[in-house]
């Protein structure tokens, strides 16, 4: 059977997730590997949240925002664009595939983006197989001594 | 060239005197003497009869900048920051944790400091690499100049080139190790938060078990924290008990940093942390 | 433990058609805390509502998740049912099950697994939601409108006359906007100037209106129910307070000027009133075109000033004005021509834009409503190029709407006013107003000739010199034609006024990719934005007529009224908060804060947070590093909650 | 008593190994450690004294108790059952030794039993091994001032101590004399073999380390005379980080948290580690937390060492192996401190 990742997206209420609305408002077909968490910037993204999806067995995280200058509380987006740039950097460093982390700027009414994007990370996960570095392991492990 | 140690802790006790004397600070933060010569310790005097107990060799690695936070604001202190101190205490009053005109800083200009547990010498391969402080108000000793410029990412070159499978391997195998005693954090300036994201319930951000997964959102989750305010001083590595070599990490983040941001930490008061600031010219290559 | 209901819409086939929805609510009833799962045909329908509301009696539901359409759709409505129901109405979760499952798959197994994978997160999340209560704030009566064009007139007049104060601002030294150029309009052929000029006369004679002419918004704090807005007064040169409008001082000035009510046909002095029936009827001094700003002497007009009102000395001043609301009304421009190369704007004498011509009908206009050529001529064939810039790929996409239109009102009035051949090149003619059909059934009876072809450039007519070849497809006949003209009117794009995207900066409006501001809705809520408390009429929102923009004026008053309408409103209960026992006063909230909301209490060493001014981002809680923010709603654990739910399975 | 070349420890494992599980030192990058031997060649007795304590083979870092799937319908809970093999633990330090002695007083020695620790102290047989009087002892550890010797067997069931190349292995306990006698890699050791033995341990009694021996009941007066002395207290913690790093390689460190770590439905509630260091370590859930400062956590630790416990117990809570001090960030040496308290 064909690898079908699961992949989290992350997307900002005002640009992102309105922009997800419109692909399905428009019927634009993507493939459903994507599971969206609304939350109301990229800016409130904490970089935990992206190692415990890793963790938690996401093959890919995608971070959807407001193009930079558009954010609607102004500045939240730029400040996530460094945050989630160093988040990146340590994904990368600690050895995990920057091809499964990836941010982009999807406005409400790039619903045409949206699902472009959602198409080619998930193709680019699927290439990259599954993620079991992070992942955690269902069975508890040894006892350490 | 070489340093003189002696004369440096004879000028820190000369100076202690003064600063306590004048009533100028209430607490000098410095090095004292340990149960043998080999691991002097941190110290702090608060009397003139404490000056004597102080001391300055080649084993004072402790980053005394990491005490600075433990006194109400507005204590007047004097510290002895080495160079990579002295950007952690930079890094402080950018964040507004102390104000400089509570500090006296004493500075050290160092090279040849040694790792008491191991005996190593600490070079830009641990720490920052730099030989003068980049703050003080007095020198204590003859600003170090001659010595061999090492840029402290270089140590990387050899970790950026391994295969990612291979990386992880290795940060598998060294943070698996942690036994979560949190020396790193506990010896760290920048780490001030208490409680530590680590030991909260609610969220419960990682396992709290000495386990793969735990360690690991622990430390990741540490690195991205310091991102940008990391001074590279080693001192976490140095506490670790169980020698896992968390400052490649912080180098990494810190390389990082400077490339996309174009800022070190702690270089500069009037700079705001990278992390918590932003350019509208930004380049969206970063996340690339 | 809570006890949670699982509602699955079926959204008539919307929803059933790609997700096995019974099979969805069976599995719903598997999750934990899950005490009852239905699915129905329609949960936003009364019966749909009353049977959510039934079971939370019956079943002492403490939390509900539907699963239906996004929540930027229903979530208001579900959370009024559980509200009405008993139970804190923050304490509904939707799963986005159609824009985000059905409708963008058609494999009914990936789909429903999907659907399963959402749900459960919620399920996860839902266990973690707290209720929340809303917090009230005292709101400003006072009402703000930008833009003193047709639409900003009437929104104003309309809430002036409720017995609102309302802060008219306009950009320009006169109100009246684009309507204030046109002669007639269409399909009805009435007098612009009769219908406007009795408006703008009615705005400066209003007790409750501050007209705040020569204007411009500069800072905007504050949030909904309590905006400062700082507005800036331009540096008119003339002192309106002692002005008594004699005019005499435009008589004797010898600056130029550029008239930008005449399009730049013809010029004006440097001390001016842009038309005769400008509102307010008092001048002011153009500085680029003021010899004495210029050379550095002059000041006839100064000398004639019986009311000594000339002031070279004048500044830029700032006021700052309390309002609880704001319409934004600031118009569009036409697309600039010019770099159309292949239409020879600019270029050609003879090629005007669909604005110059309005001035050339107008008899207040530069030739006093004659229809001649720059050259004196009248024109023998004139040809009306439509969609010039619109419903083009390579520029704007958009239909503007009106051009169909006011090109038939063109085509008449140059038949009424020349003897000229008139053609229309058009790509599809579009007469969906009222009356609008039987104006073009009209003006095709006036022996005015149609090409269906898009007209594909002007050039130079080698035979005749002077003239121009308008070059186009007739897609009817499939011919190539080449028509000499001596008169070409271009039917640019409208696009938002060139400072659209300052006025979306300063009030957070999100726009969409040529600048026109976003509606919350493009359906339900089509007047207002995604920033609470500021509303949108005209053209600003997307090209349209009189009628449609004096509809929304009108419609957004009505919005504007329903917040400062009453003393006090409840605020979003979703923002964030310190809890001091973890904060580490690392101040990085207040670093960060778009809006100013969290500050340092000294006293206490820890951050805190005004919650009148959050917005609810949760930008401070992602950067708090000892996580003792808490974005209310969007909790760290209930965000962590959610995303393992969504990977479990 | 038996011996057998020292060169030839591997097949005694390779031996143990087949009799059991075997938990011996092993060579890694930041020192010794016990680990579970898989290959008996990693079994290396060339170490001063372990980085990590034993104490870890009866009292691990973490010990699930309960294994649990919040499914829907039933809470399937299961607790868990240990079912060991014979552990043989080797090369156990006599200060090591001592520890568990300690220990066994809190888990299983007053009244609560530990079931995990009764079970994984009955499944062991315990292979002390002497520290060499001839060699200097290392300058943090002072068992000597404890009272324990180099070379004490007790606490052992089986004690071994290096001759030459050789190494000496004598039974202390039955039990140790049962697993002693079925090891046939062994051979028998000399007359000469016994006395030196005999002679080591008495020279072990004699070895000096650190300090000089204070009786406990002394140093528990005192410390509890100036346990208001804030003064005194704020001094000796001024350099202290306030990390776990003391309390986790300490031998005679007992103290834990529960938790539970969950995945999706399924979870485990587990004993870990905690250190009385740790600010949350006494962080009530009303908020209250009655040692906030670091000089209350340390004054804590030292107290309830080498007051409280023998108050209590009537022995100190610490066998002076130095593992704190040699782990120590700062160069905190516990027993400077109590030292300094003396002389308060």
């Amino acid at each position: 059977m064909e690898f079908e990742p699961k992949i989290l997206g992350i997307a900002c209420n005002w640009c992102t997730y309105t922009g997800a609305d419109l692909a399905g408002t428009t019927r634009l077909q993507y493939p459903q590997n994507l599971r969206v968490v609304r939350v109301m910037c990229s800016s409130r993204i904490n970089p935990s949240f992206i190692f415990r999806a890793f963790q938690l067995g996401a093959d890919g995280v995608l971070v959807g925002g407001c193009h930079p200058g558009d954010c609607h509380y102004n500045t939240g987006n730029l400040y996530a664009r460094r945050r989630l740039a160093v988040t990146r950097k340590i994904l990368e460093f600690a050895g995990i595939e920057p091809g499964r982390f990836r941010v982009e700027w999807i406005s409400a009414s790039e619903g045409n983006k949206f699902a472009e994007v959602v198409t080619e990370f998930t193709e680019q996960v699927k290439t990259l197989g599954p993620q079991t570095k992070f992942k955690i392991e269902q069975q508890p492990s040894l006892e350490k001594i | 060239m070489s340093i003189n140690f002696k004369q440096i802790e004879d000028k820190l006790k000369t100076e202690a005197k003064k600063l306590l004397e004048g009533g100028k600070v209430s607490i000098v933060l410095a090095y004292g003497k340990g149960y043998d010569e080999k691991h002097p310790m941190p110290y702090v005097a608060r009397k003139m009869s404490d000056v004597e107990n102080m001391v300055f060799n080649e084993f004072c690695t402790a980053n005394m900048a990491r005490y600075l936070v433990r006194y109400p604001r507005g204590t007047k202190i004097a510290i002895a920051v080495k160079p990579a101190d002295s950007r952690a205490v930079i890094q402080l009053i950018q964040e507004e944790k102390i104000k400089r005109e509570d500090l006296v800083i004493l500075g050290i200009p160092v090279y040849g400091m040694k790792n008491f547990k191991t005996g190593e010498t600490i070079d830009s391969k641990t720490t920052c690499g730099r030989y003068n402080p980049v703050i003080y108000d007095t020198l204590l000793g003859e600003e170090v100049h001659g010595q061999p410029v090492v840029s402290p990412y270089d140590v990387l070159a050899e970790y950026e080139k391994m295969d990612k499978d291979a990386r992880w391997a290795f940060w598998k195998k060294e943070l698996d190790r942690c036994i979560r005693c949190y020396a790193c954090r506990k010896a760290c300036p920048m780490c001030y938060c208490d409680p530590c994201f680590i030991d909260q319930n609610k969220p419960k951000w990682g396992e709290k078990s000495p386990e793969s997964h735990g360690n690991l959102m622990y430390h990741l989750t540490r690195f991205h924290h310091l991102a940008g305010r990391c001074v590279d001083c080693g001192e976490c590595s140095r506490a670790c008990p169980v020698d896992i070599p968390l400052y490649l990490f912080h180098k990494k983040v810190a390389k990082e940093c400077e490339e996309m941001f174009g800022q070190a930490a702690g270089m500069k008061i009037e700079d705001k942390p990278a992390l918590v600031n932003f350019r509208v010219d930004d380049s969206d290559k970063i996340l690339e | 433990m809570s006890r949670i209901g699982v509602f699955v819409c079926h959204c008539g086939l919307n929803i059933a058609k790609t997700i096995r929805v019974s099979e969805l609510a069976q599995f719903a009833s598997t999750l934990p805390d899950v005490v009852v799962a239905k699915d129905y045909k329609f949960m936003c329908s009364t019966p749909g509502q009353e049977m959510i509301a039934s079971d939370i009696k019956e079943h002492k539901l403490d939390r509900i998740i539907v699963a239906a359409c996004s929540p930027l759709m229903h979530e208001q409505t579900f959370r009024k049912v559980i509200e009405n129901a008993g139970l804190n109405k923050y304490l509904v979760t939707i799963v986005n099950i159609r824009e985000q499952v059905s409708w963008v798959t058609h494999d009914v197994e990936e789909g429903t697994s999907k659907a399963k994978a959402l749900l459960n997160g919620a399920v996860y999340r839902a266990r973690l939601l707290a209720p929340l209560t809303s917090r009230f704030i005292d709101v400003s009566p006072d009402v703000m409108v930008i833009g003193g064009g047709i639409a900003g007139i009437q929104a104003a007049l309309e809430l002036a006359n409720t017995g609102k104060k309302v802060y008219l601002v306009e950009k320009n030294s006169t109100i009246g906007g684009h309507m204030a150029q046109f002669d007639k309009t269409f399909p009805t052929l009435d007098c612009s100037a009769c219908i406007l000029t009795p408006k703008m006369d009615a705005v400066l004679q209003h007790k409750n209106i501050t007209m705040m002419t020569y204007c411009e918004v500069t800072e905007v704090k504050g949030y909904v129910g309590n905006f400062d807005i700082t507005v800036k007064q331009k540096a008119r040169y003339v002192d309106h307070d002692k002005c008594n409008a004699c005019l005499a001082c435009t008589e004797k000035c010898p600056g130029k000027g550029v008239s930008e009510w005449d399009e730049g046909l013809v010029k004006r002095k440097a001390i001016y009133i842009p038309f005769p029936q400008a509102v307010p009827q008092k001048p002011v001094i153009d500085r680029d075109a003021c010899t004495f700003f210029i050379k550095g002497k002059c000041r006839l007009c100064e000398k004639v000033c019986e009311q000594k009102a000339i002031d070279f000395e004048q500044q830029d001043t700032f006021s700052t004005v309390k309002v609880g609301a704001v319409i934004v009304a600031t118009g569009y421009d036409l697309m600039n021509t010019k770099p159309l190369v292949q239409y020879g704007y600019g270029k050609y004498p003879g090629v005007y834009s669909a604005l110059e011509v309005e001035r050339l009908f107008n008899s207040a206009g530069p030739t006093s409503g004659k229809v001649t050529l720059r050259d004196g001529k009248e024109p023998q064939a004139i040809a009306i190029l439509h969609c010039i810039g619109s419903r083009d790929k390579n520029n704007y996409e958009h239909c503007s709407r009106v051009c169909c239109m006011y090109s038939l009102k063109f085509a008449h009035l140059f038949k009424e006013k020349t003897s000229a051949d008139v053609y229309q090149f058009y790509i599809d003619m579009r007469a969906p107003g009222k009356g609008y059909e039987e104006f073009y059934n009209r003006i095709i009876e006036e022996d005015v000739k149609f090409i269906r072809g898009k007209g594909a450039r002007v050039a130079e007519s080698a035979d005749e010199p002077g003239r121009m070849i308008v070059e186009a497809e007739d897609t009817i006949t499939g011919k190539f034609i080449k028509l000499p003209v001596d008169m070409v009117v271009l039917s640019p794009a409208m696009i938002p006024r060139s400072d659209s995207k300052d006025i979306a900066r300063l009030f957070n409006l999100s726009t969409d990719k040529y600048g026109f501001f976003m509606e919350r809705h493009p359906k339900l809520a089509p007047l207002s934005t995604m920033s609470e408390g500021i509303f949108i009429a005209g053209v600003c929102q997307s090209p349209k007529d009189i009628p449609d923009t004096v509809a929304q004026a009108n419609g957004a008053a009505a919005e504007a009224l329903t917040i400062v309408v009453k003393d006090k409103m409840e605020l979003e209960a979703t923002t964030a908060m310190v809890n001091p026992a973890s904060c580490c006063a690392c101040q990085n909230c207040i670093r960060v804060c778009p809006y100013g909301a969290p500050f340092f209490n000294e006293q206490k060493g820890v951050s805190e947070i005004n919650e009148a001014l959050c917005k609810g981002c949760g930008l401070c809680a992602s950067v708090c590093p000892a996580s003792a923010i808490i974005a209310r709603h969007f909790t760290n654990d209930q965000v962590l909650a959610e995303i393992e739910g969504l990977m479990e399975f | 008593m038996k011996k057998t070349n020292f060169q030839d420890i591997s097949d005694l494992a390779a031996q143990l190994m087949g009799k059991g599980t075997l938990v011996a030192p092993v060579k890694e990058v930041a020192g010794f450690n016990f680990r579970e031997i898989s290959d008996a060649k990693q079994v290396d007795l060339n170490f001063y004294n372990t980085l990590m304590s034993p104490k870890s083979a009866f009292f691990p870092h973490t010990e699930d108790f309960v294994r649990y799937d919040k499914n829907k319908f039933v809470l399937d809970a299961q607790c868990v059952e240990l079912n060991l093999k014979p552990v043989f633990l080797f090369g156990v330090r006599p200060c090591d030794a001592k520890s568990f002695e300690i220990m066994d007083i809190h888990f299983s020695g007053t009244g609560a039993v530990d079931p995990y620790w009764k079970k994984r102290r009955e499944a062991t047989t315990i292979f002390g091994y002497a520290f060499d009087p001839n060699t200097p002892a290392d300058g943090a550890d002072f068992y000597s001032t404890l009272n324990i010797g180099a070379a004490d067997p007790e606490g052992s069931d089986i004690f071994m101590m290096k001759k030459g190349d050789e190494l000496l292995l004598q039974a202390v306990t039955p039990k140790g004399e049962t697993l002693l006698s079925s090891l046939s890699s062994l051979v028998d050791a000399s007359k000469d073999d016994e006395k030196y033995f005999d002679d080591t341990i008495a020279a072990g009694h004699s070895f000096k380390t650190r300090f000089t021996c204070v009786d406990e009941k002394v140093i528990a007066k005192k410390l509890e005379d100036i346990f208001l002395k804030t003064e005194f207290w704020e001094k000796i913690s001024d350099a202290c980080l306030s990390c776990g790093a003391c309390t986790f390689v300490c031998p005679t460190c007992y103290c834990f948290d529960i938790c539970d770590e969950t995945l999706f439905s399924k979870g485990v509630r587990r004993r870990v580690w905690d250190a009385c260091m740790f600010t949350d370590f006494t962080l009530e859930a009303s908020g209250h937390n009655p040692r906030t400062k670091v000089y209350q956590r340390l004054r804590q630790k030292i107290c309830h060492k080498y007051s409280f416990h023998v108050r209590k117990y009537g022995v100190i809570s610490c066998v002076g192996c130095g593992r704190c001090t040699r782990n120590c960030p700062v160069n905190i040496d516990i027993f400077s401190i109590v030292d300094q308290a003396l002389k308060e």
